[in-house]
């Protein structure tokens, strides 16, 4: 049985690393961040389904911290975090 | 209890496919509305179905009563920050893509 | 015991501390420094942690897990308070940057306040 | 199964982590930085350290990245830097950096797989005193038992975090957003109380279980940071004393507990035998509200106006253009 859930956690981390590869294919700035903040529900997926699989159940108090402070997040980017428009690549070298 | 276990790899199984549907749909949909929509429908259902499948297994109420606030809590969050996001985009001039035009 | 493979996650840790430390000296930018403490202390707290993983108790050593809890709130705190230095900077030189010592001699008329910033950093 | 999964998981941290700081593109170096807390937090529950996951996926991934968003956002409205005269001189050439760090990287390697696989530690010498700690999670009991002197010094170390911030500039206020986002309210009716809940709940359990002050004083500086963004709590931090209160009754409560140990026991913070739970959760609590203070103030960034500030330098509301910086 914890087979079942150590593969469903490892399918879980590859969706989030194809996410990721979204992140670094374009530059659309705020796409990058909407991938990792939907993260967020995979990464309470993640830690859920892991914790049932390691057979730790405090894995559920950290996934409701990560659940609640992605929100956090999420409002923070929205309202004081979203980057303005034009190119907003920085020269590495200077 | 071998009839929940089946149950339990079912909704998992199911749940991965959601996941994977909405990280898709992240990578090949044409504008942030509709990838908005599709992470955000896709990976709650995802979510939902994950959480079905640990609650079947669960060994306490507590744990039951923790997994639903959880499944709450990101339910109102990711709806709110859709909701937030599809909003500043709009105002920022992100133009939904429209089938035809450019 | 817990499987699992320690000599990976200790050399996650050293690459972790190897990359923050090399873009602490390549790049310039305040928020590329500030950010490669951040991933130089992770990389320290992933060693540590995986060192008291590995101890021969029935739990993990909790004094390392102490000491990287202290950590965390510390370096968010120590961000912050960097973050908060390197706006008022580039609000007074117009810079994301701190300056050299040579440059800071051609303008030190035009920017008197930098001298604050270097004294600080040769201040041991 | 498991090695699959800690490689992979290793492997997109390292990559992570290289992609976050050496990006083109500053946004999206912070955005891959976010995304590298969020893992670093998964691989602390591998490694069996619910503490620290509890306090990573708190502080770690959503404070600090929400700290960062705003001063990468306010910096770069700013505008960009003057171009800089003549550098190319002077500076170490990176392909140097580079060999170095990896002749460093390989030293690192090899000094610490030398060390002892399965060494003592401090597990069973912490275990043994646990009954006599007040406390049964070994966290807890090191960080307000054990070590406390640590603990008190960090506390010390987060008010002296806002002190510079304060002493530094003025707070630019988060615009009233309430007209603009409807739906933004409800979301925080719902998630506010529950941060604070969940904060309460992290430091009762934090007795017996994974959780403590920390893990919920970051929770609750969630709940701070949710509430200065929707606008709230401007009255509060206008008066003159009562954030000032709350930012150092940590410290406060935590001196009190050593001077008051040191007279009953004739030791710094030794507790009196079977009371030491007590001690613990009322230290605990105290510095849970200067933790989750700190941190809201920290994500304000600077001091908040007061009701006897003689100069209002920033009235401005709304994305005020250029940075305040009231001296």
């Amino acid at each position: 049985m914890s087979v079942l859930y150590t593969g469903a956690a490892l399918v879980l981390l590859l969706t989030v690393v194809l996410g990721l590869v979204r992140v670094f294919r374009k530059p659309g700035s705020a796409d990058s961040l909407l991938a990792v903040l939907l993260f967020g529900s995979t990464g309470v997926a993640l830690l859920l389904v892991l914790g049932k699989g390691l057979g730790w159940s405090w894995t559920l108090d950290v996934a409701l911290a990560f659940a609640l402070l992605t929100a956090v997040l999420g409002v923070a980017f929205v309202l004081r975090g979203w980057p303005g428009d034009g190119t907003d690549v920085e020269d590495l070298r200077r | 209890m071998i009839v929940l276990d089946v149950l339990t790899g079912l909704l998992l199984c199911a749940a991965a496919f959601f996941f994977v549907s909405g990280t898709v749909g992240l990578l090949r949909l044409p504008d942030i509305y509709s990838r908005l929509h599709a992470l955000t429908k896709a990976d709650n259902v995802g979510l939902g179905l994950t959480v079905v499948a640990l609650m079947l297994q669960a060994e306490s109420w507590s744990e039951v009563f923790k997994l639903v606030l959880i499944y709450a809590m990101v339910l109102s969050a990711s709806a709110t920050v859709c909701y937030l996001i599809g909003n500043e985009a709009h105002r920022r001039g992100q133009r939904p893509r429209r089938s035809g035009a450019n | 015991m817990m499987y699992f493979d320690d000599r990976l996650y200790l050399i996650a840790g050293a690459a972790l501390i190897t990359i923050g430390l090399y873009a602490l000296l390549a790049h310039r930018h305040f928020l590329r420094r500030i950010l490669a403490l951040n991933v130089m202390g992770s990389g320290v707290f992933m060693v540590l942690i995986t060192y008291s993983a590995r101890t021969a108790g029935s739990i993990p050593d909790p004094v390392p897990h102490a000491m990287v809890i202290t950590g965390i709130v510390v370096s968010i705190c120590a961000t912050g308070l960097a973050l908060v230095l390197a706006e008022c900077v580039q609000a007074l030189t117009g810079r994301t940057e701190l300056s050299d010592e040579r440059e800071t001699s051609e303008h030190t008329g035009a920017r008197p306040d930098t001298s604050d910033e270097q004294h600080q950093d040769q201040s041991p | 199964m498991l090695y699959l999964f800690d490689l992979v998981l290793l492997v997109v941290i390292v990559l992570l982590a290289w992609r976050s700081l050496n990006d083109a593109d500053l946004f999206r170096g912070t955005v891959s930085f976010i995304a590298l807390g969020l893992l670093i937090a998964v691989a602390w529950v591998r490694l069996r350290a619910p503490d620290v996951a509890l306090a990573e996926a708190a502080v770690g991934s959503g404070l600090t990245g929400a700290l960062i968003l705003s001063a990468l956002v306010r910096m770069r409205r700013r505008g960009r830097d003057a171009p800089r005269p003549n550098h190319a001189g002077g500076a170490i050439p990176r392909r140097l950096i580079g060999v170095l760090l990896l002749a460093l990287f390989l030293c690192l390697c090899g000094a610490m797989l030398r060390l002892a696989q399965w060494p003592e530690g401090l597990t069973e010498t912490a275990l043994a005193e646990l009954p006599a700690s007040g406390v049964s999670n070994p966290v807890t009991a090191v960080l307000l038992n054990y070590r406390s002197y640590d603990t008190l010094l960090e506390v010390a170390v987060l008010l002296l975090a806002i002190v510079g911030v304060w002493s530094l500039r003025r707070a630019e206020w988060p615009g009233d957003v309430r007209e603009s986002y409807p739906l933004l309210m409800p979301l925080l009716r719902i998630v506010l109380p529950t941060l604070v809940l969940a904060a309460a709940y992290v430091l009762w359990i934090g007795t017996s279980k994974p959780g403590g002050a920390f893990q919920g004083g970051a929770l609750a500086g969630g709940a701070f940071v949710l509430m200065l963004l929707g606008g709230f709590g401007r009255r509060a931090l206008r008066h003159r004393y009562r954030m000032r209160v709350a930012l150092s009754c940590g410290l406060l409560v935590f001196i009190a507990a050593s001077v008051g140990t040191m007279l009953l026991t004739g030791e710094i913070l030794r507790y009196p035998a079977g009371f030491a739970g007590h001690w613990i959760l009322a230290i605990e609590a105290a510095a849970l509200i200067s933790i989750a203070c700190t941190l809201g103030l920290l994500y304000l960034g600077g001091r908040p106006e007061e009701a006897g500030d003689g100069t209002p330098v920033n009235r401005s509301v709304n994305g005020s253009k250029n940075g305040s910086m009231g001296r």
